[in-house]
């Protein structure tokens, strides 16, 4: 027998699951620790409504969420998705006349048709993402003010209800929207897991020139996650269309870095190579309740915090979950 | 030549902030805080020229909102350094903090007012024209040429360029990385700051929701169009001056020719696209 | 067919106020207003600020449904969104009032869905701009249009209500229209260069007070005298640009007051007190002329 | 495969290079660092596109397009450098891109049933689900064999899979590859070491200068004909392999550098090392035996938790390597392009690097002064560069090397810490940068040398200092620095007088000259 084990021996492996469990539950336990603050604290907070109200709003940065997790977990990272939802939402009211099929396939399509644009860009042309993203971050949103002809809203035809209940509806008592991010979580999650396409992404964030040598199809895996944040955008902004009833054209500006820190308060990194999707679910739902919170702290009337102090908050708070985040990560990374 | 002045005077800033970008995206990092800081030191100033405690020291007061504003810009870029370097962020994490959380404090500090003056010793700096040329246009041209010069000539610029082309290496060979980051982000900040004051200057108001917005992407977008890589150990400053440049002769030529504004993004984007392609074609070559 | 929600009558409400963004003159004046109505009057105003998504709007008021508060001002960023979380205050028995922007007749109705609109009419203020540029013209008929935000419902109305007066005058000829974003630096980015693009340009009409404050420095820069080579109209009348009017640097301005505390919390005791309202309470906006603004100016906000 | 060509950047890495292996046969690749036999391998294999020349595999002209139809075409390979994933676990290695699946996911118990096994029978028993990352690199070389093995390849080829594998698990390796031939598959093995080629192959192809320069069968060529091939020279002084000059120090050399009993965390538990002015000292030891991490050590690059280290008397302690510059030291790391050279740069920039603080007056560059200095360094090393603007990337290994010497040199250090200086660069340029250090060190530089060539270690040094785990094993000086004695000492860690007596066989020619 070999007696190779030397980095191992080093490392001792009761430690390293620790910390590994630290840093994902971590998100995990602040989230619940918010909640029961928030129960604790205000009326009305653990109402079924309310739930559903935050259900129904953060959906939409959860399906971006889970895109950016993919792309990032790649090394690589997509700006687009804000005006990607904008372009998709009008895409689906555009489409609505002709049925909810027409009109969810199309604006998914319409978001994976950009994904499809900034993979090849990035793939063919060997353009930086964030390069490529930047550019078609500016051109979705121009793309998205064309098609809604400039004005503010598109209204979803009023016969397609169908359509607006996958914004409105509820589903055994969950809001729809909810139902539909925990499906695409339940599916990226096993995708991430136990699909080739999911191991393959990581592998090629850990090592694209090793990916290659060992025969994957970098490029075709680096298309496809581009696609599929477009295409998860896409299904954000059919969404959004339902939810309020009209495409969006003016919607998600700076809804890229909201599901950027999503993924990074979940522990992936940026350089790629690791990631989890129920951390990003976790990160993303933690800076949506946020929001909730400090909506309902304004409601309590002890303290009114203008919008710019929730900004600064926000930005706090971003800073300390991330570097908590990082703190356990070293830790786990020196004896990994 | 009116053209050319519109043309310089709207783009000035861009370039002052895209210097500091230049250098630390040269240093593989990114800032995507400058506009936050931006808005800032655009509260600050007014805050301190209008300040009654100078009411009969005008040129103190003045003097200070020159330069306490920015100083105070570069000690957030310092933040970001540090951010950075100590707590080991990933810089777009890093300066996504300030990102969100400088432009809060700049409307904490004013609550969301406008500040509205007109104090020509002060707007000068955006409005006054020496030898028929706008103040901001020679103070870009001249914050060019520095950069330009530190970049080629100090052992500044040297460090830049080694810590972003290998940071082992350059650490091995006692670079020190960490001195070398933060201050980049500090500078990045303090030319944030000094566009800032141009940006309030020329429209002798501050508003701290709008100066500064989108400012980082202007500046990663010029600094992309001008050739410097986004993965570090490049920094070409002539380069980023040129990608600006374009930014704005084609910002100039569709606002001109009445191309709506949803039209002019999409055009906006495949130029960002075809000119780095073009760019990346060209060194490889 | 429900009835609105009752309002009982009390000393001191908890009302929600959900405003669309806080990110500019108008928009901070109508805020300020609100809160210093409220301190006044003794109730707690629950504040939120959707910070320009209608998303984030509609899940804030959510929050002031699951709140339980008494009675919520909607200042509505779109006419359609919004229109389902009103019925849902309805169904929670919280009387909502709307300000300064509609929602959908279509989809939501005063007196049944919602207590009533209090606000100003955007087409008409374009119409009215529009109105006294035809009389007042004297031989200057080249128009820059400075538009706001692209996509926002005010830039749409004004735009609409403006141009449609104007295709009435065929004397009359918008040379360029370009959006500003309701910015005063972007307004005069934009103003610089359509000046330059064309020189014939002799008005200029923006969406607001800040994009036209921007576009007289824009016009000082390009060595012509506001107000004079150039007219500059506008909408809104705050204290700076009315100032600017007195100054002769702009030469007519249509109101658009962000002061609504007072009526809408006037409004809200009224329909406690089971008054009748109509369905739209439309503020009597003033304009401001150079003869005009001067005795104005000390009623500007 | 014939009449190969492939040229990088307009510079020819392989010219009409030939390779022709037989089914079933252990085929050794042979030539020195850069002759060109990973490109031909990678070239075979589809991660280069060739530039002309023709390959047949299994009787029909083909053209993979990329690893993966190699792959599929029946070639599996272990590439030089470890070409494999870090951050995911032993078992997805070995499975990347072949996975078993059902209903298109993955079975994940299969998988690492299949990956434990498959490593087993290589004598490796691991966790299969731990990270890949959290392996040695011995462990992750055998890792990559399992792969190759697992893919039912009819050609297997492995570039350099011993250079981190200890003896034991070089035999466990010559084992897989006898079942291999057994089963008819051929192999091509590219080894330095020539006492594995002829324990385990059947036939040899020697390169030089990207051209084919022998193939025949393994025992039809001696060793020395062997070395003459791959050198394209003769071998007059059998004795002299190395450029070094051996120079005897006359008495006892002044103490310089001395560091003892350093601790840092499980890496090193005890190192200690003496270097004297004027005096070339060895640090020799097994690969991961810590020599690296002592030398970070005593530059500062990192922290000991432990020990002592004294320069010219006085107790030191860097905390980064500015520090140990300033006081006079020198480090040149052994992974040139991770840590050495700063690629974008050019050659007078990366030449200059560490000595600008010095090239400068308030912060300004001295350009004229830098540009004398540049000059002196490439006309004394003789480093071939077209112009000292040209990036640095664009160099030969050696050439890189060179300037990763000049920049310590031009620093006038006390003492130079050199880490495998003359690992991966050709054989002219090795000799000379041998010769340099002898006469730096004559000139009463303190060098510290680590490295993994015996014969450069026994040429060149005055004493030689081995590790083992991490821990000082043995102080060798002037003769007792003999092969069998080192070898012994790296292996075992036994002092000198226990080791068993060197073989009967003469010592065995050294490959790299
Ligand atoms: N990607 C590349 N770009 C440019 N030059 C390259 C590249 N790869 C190899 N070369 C050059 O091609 C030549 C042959 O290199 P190769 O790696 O094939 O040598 P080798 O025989 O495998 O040497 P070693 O024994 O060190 O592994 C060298 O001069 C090398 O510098
Ligand atoms: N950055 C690193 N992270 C994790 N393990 C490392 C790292 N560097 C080296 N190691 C491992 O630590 C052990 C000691 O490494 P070190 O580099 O000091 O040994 P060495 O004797 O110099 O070997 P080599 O000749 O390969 O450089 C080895 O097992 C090596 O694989
Ligand atoms: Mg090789
Ligand atoms: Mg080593």
């Amino acid at each position: 027998m070999l007696s190779t084990d030397r980095k191992a021996a080093r490392a001792n492996p009761g430690r390293t699951r620790l910390l590994s469990a630290l840093s994902q539950y971590g998100v995990l336990a602040t989230l619940i620790l918010l909640i029961v603050f928030g129960a604790l604290r205000y009326t009305g907070f653990m109402s079924e409504y309310n739930f559903s109200t935050f259900l129904r709003y953060n959906s939409m940065f959860g399906l971006i969420s889970l895109g950016m997790c993919f792309v990032i977990i790649t090394g690589g990272i997509d700006l687009s998705v804000g005006s990607v939802v904008a372009m998709s939402s009008v895409v689906a009211a555009l489409l609505s006349p002709y049925g909810v099929v027409v009109a969810v396939l199309g604006a998914v399509a319409a978001g994976g048709l950009v994904g499809l644009i900034n993979g090849l860009v990035i793939t063919r042309l060997n353009i930086q993402p964030f390069i490529t993203t930047l550019a078609t971050l500016l051109g979705a949103r121009g793309m998205a003010l064309l098609l809604a002809r400039n004005q503010s809203g598109v209204g979803i035809d009023p016969g397609n209800t169908a359509l607006t209940w996958l914004g409105q509806g509820d589903f055994l008592r969950l809001p729809v929207p909810g139902v539909i991010m925990i499906i695409a979580f339940m599916i990226g999650g096993i995708a991430l897991r136990s699909s080739p396409f999911g191991r393959h992404a990581l592998a090629i964030g850990g090592g694209e020139d090793a990916s290659k040598l060992m025969g994957l199809n970098v490029g075709r895996i680096k298309l496809g996650v581009y696609v599929l944040s477009g295409a998860l955008a896409g299904l954000a902004g059919v969404i959004l269309a339902a939810q309020l009833g009209a495409g969006q054209p003016t919607e998600g500006l700076g809804w890229e870095l909201s599901a950027i820190a999503g993924v990074v308060v979940g522990g992936t990194l940026l350089t790629g190579g690791v990631g989890s999707v129920w951390s990003t679910l976790v990160g993303a739902m933690l800076l949506g309740l946020i929001f909730n919170i400090l909506n309902f702290e304004n409601g309590k009337g002890i303290i009114s915090l203008s919008p710019y102090w929730q900004s600064v908050i926000r930005g706090g708070f971003l800073l300390l979950v991330v570097v908590l985040q990082s703190r356990l990560g070293r830790q786990e990374g020196k004896v990994g | 030549m009116q053209t050319l002045n519109v043309n310089l005077t709207q783009v000035a800033t861009i370039i002052i902030v895209a210097m500091g970008m230049t250098l630390v995206i040269a240093t593989g990092g990114v800032d995507l805080s400058v506009g936050s800081l931006m808005a800032i030191s655009g509260v600050l100033a007014p805050l301190i020229f209008l300040n009654p405690a100078f009411a009969n020291l005008q040129w103190l007061g003045i003097l200070l909102a020159f330069i306490l504003p920015v100083l105070v810009a570069g000690a957030f870029g310092l933040l970001n350094g540090l951010f950075v370097t100590r707590l080991k962020l990933q810089p777009i994490v890093a300066t996504l903090v300030l990102y969100i959380a400088g432009r809060g404090i700049a409307q904490v500090i004013t609550n969301g007012q406008l500040q509205s003056f007109s104090t020509p010793a002060f707007t000068y700096i955006g409005l006054g024209r020496p030898f028929g040329i706008p103040f901001q246009v020679i103070l870009m041209l001249i914050i060019v040429a520095v950069t330009y010069w530190v970049v080629k000539r100090t052992v500044f610029g040297r460090s830049v360029l080694a810590v972003g082309g290998n940071e082992t290496a350059a650490g091995l060979s006692g670079i020190p990385v960490s001195k070398v980051k933060l201050w980049v982000y500090a500078i990045s900040g303090l030319l944030s700051g000094v566009a800032g004051l141009i940006v309030i200057a020329i429209n002798s108001s501050s508003d701290a929701n709008q100066v500064g917005q989108n400012m980082e992407l202007d500046a990663i977008a010029a600094v992309a169009v001008g050739g410097t890589l986004l993965s570090g150990g490049k920094a070409q400053v002539l380069g980023t001056l040129f990608g600006a440049l374009i930014i704005q002769l084609i910002r100039f030529t569709l606002l001109a020719k009445g191309v709506p504004d949803a039209a002019a993004l999409v055009v906006k984007a495949a130029i960002i696209v075809v000119a780095v392609a073009l760019q990346q074609r060209r060194r490889r070559e | 067919q429900t009835m609105l929600p009752k309002l009982a009558q009390k000393a001191s409400y908890k009302v929600g106020f959900a405003q669309t963004e806080s990110n500019n003159p108008w928009r901070i004046a109508q805020t300020k207003s609100m809160q210093d109505e409220a301190k006044k009057l003794g109730h707690q105003l629950v504040y939120t600020d959707a910070a320009g998504s209608t998303a984030k709007q509609v899940a804030d008021v959510r929050s002031m449904i699951a709140q339980k508060v008494d009675a919520i001002f909607l200042s509505p960023r779109e006419d359609k969104p919004l229109a389902p979380v009103v019925a849902e205050a309805r169904k929670a028995g919280i009387p909502v009032i709307l300000l300064d922007r509609n929602i959908d007749p279509a989809l939501s109705k005063a007196g049944t869905d919602y207590v009533t609109f209090v606000g100003s009419d955007f087409i008409k203020e374009g119409q009215r701009v529009a109105d006294w540029l035809v009389k007042n013209a004297a031989g200057k008929t080249n128009i820059i249009e400075l538009e706001g935000t692209t996509g926002a419902s005010p830039a749409n109305d004004r735009r609409k209500g403006f141009d449609d007066v104007i295709a009435k005058n065929p004397k009359f000829k918008i040379v360029a229209s370009q959006t500003g974003n309701f910015a005063r630096d972007t307004g005069r980015q934009v103003a610089e260069t359509l000046l330059q693009a064309h020189p014939e340009a002799n008005v200029i009409y923006a969406h607001n007070d800040e994009m036209a404050i921007g576009a007289v420095s824009a016009i000082q820069a390009a060595g012509k005298v506001p107000g004079k080579d150039i007219l500059v109209l506008s909408i809104d009348g705050g204290k700076e640009a009315v100032q600017m009017v007195v100054d002769g640097k702009i030469n007519y301005v249509v109101e658009c007051n962000p002061r609504f505390g007072p009526k809408a919390f006037a409004t809200l005791k009224e329909y406690a007190a089971g008054k009748k309202l109509p369905a739209k309470i439309i503020n009597a906006d003033r304009d401001y002329t150079p003869q005009s603004a001067k005795a104005g100016l000390a009623g500007a906000y | 495969m014939q009449h190969i060509q492939k040229a990088f950047a307009g510079i020819k890495a392989l010219d009409n290079a030939s390779l022709s292996v037989a089914g079933g046969e252990v085929h050794a690749l042979i030539g020195q660092n850069g002759a060109g036999k990973s490109t031909l391998i990678k070239v075979l294999t589809g991660a280069y596109r060739r530039d002309g020349g023709s390959i047949t595999f299994a009787g029909a002209a083909v053209d993979f397009g990329s690893p993966l139809a190699a792959q599929r075409g029946g070639i599996a390979t272990i590439y030089q450098e470890v070409n494999l994933v870090p951050l995911r676990s032993v078992a997805e290695n070995i499975f990347l891109g072949r996975e078993p699946k059902r209903f298109g996911l993955i079975q994940w118990p299969a998988m690492n049933a299949e990956a434990a096994r498959l490593l087993t029978e290589l004598g490796i028993e691991l966790d299969v689900k731990r990270p890949l990352g959290s392996f040695s690199t011995a462990i992750q070389q055998m890792v990559a064999l399992a792969r190759a093995v697992s893919i039912q390849a009819q050609l297997v080829i492995m570039d350099e899979p011993t250079s981190s594998l200890n003896e034991r698990e070089v035999a466990t390796l010559f084992g897989v590859i006898r079942g291999l031939k057994q089963r008819g598959v051929s192999v091509i093995f590219v080894s330095h070491r020539l006492d594995e080629l002829y324990a385990v192959c059947d036939r040899i192809t020697v390169m030089r200068d990207g051209r084919t320069v022998f193939a025949g069968n393994m025992s039809d060529i001696s060793r020395l004909q062997l070395v003459e091939q791959m050198l394209g020279r003769e071998i007059k002084n059998a004795g002299a392999q190395t450029g070094f000059v051996r120079s005897e120090t006359g008495g006892v050399a002044r103490p310089l550098l001395s560091a003892s009993g350093v601790v840092r965390g499980t890496r090193l538990s005890g190192a200690s090392v003496e270097v004297g002015q004027g005096e070339v000292v060895g640090l020799a030891g097994l690969l991961g035996s810590g020599r690296s991490e002592l030398a970070r050590v005593i530059f500062g690059a990192d922290q000991a938790d432990g020990g002592e280290v004294s320069l010219g008397g006085q107790p030191v302690n860097f905390r980064s390597p500015s520090e140990a510059i300033k006081a006079g030291l020198g480090f040149c790391s052994e992974d040139r392009k991770g840590e050495g050279i700063v690629p974008e740069l050019s050659v007078r920039e990366n030449l200059t690097l560490a000595l600008l603080p010095r090239l400068s007056k308030a912060g300004v560059v001295n350009t004229q002064q830098q540009a004398e200095i540049v000059e002196r360094f490439i006309a004394q090393l003789g480093i071939k560069t077209s112009d000292p603007d040209q990036p640095i990337r664009e160099l030969s290994g050696g050439n890189q090397q060179k300037v990763l010497l000049a920049r310590w040199l031009a620093m006038n250090p006390k003492l130079l810490i050199l880490d495998e200086p003359t690992r991966g660069i050709d054989v002219g340029a090795k000799a000379e940068i041998q010769r340099l250090i002898g006469e730096l060190a004559q000139e009463g530089l303190g060098v510290l040398m680590i490295s993994s060539e015996l014969e450069e270690l026994i040429e060149g040094c005055q004493h030689v200092t081995v590790l083992r785990d991490g821990k000082t094993v043995a102080n060798l000086s002037g003769g007792s620095i003999t092969e069998p004695q080192l070898l012994h000492a790296m292996a075992q860690g036994l002092e000198p007088e226990d080791a068993p007596r060197p073989p009967t066989q003469p010592p065995t020619q050294p490959v790299s000259a």
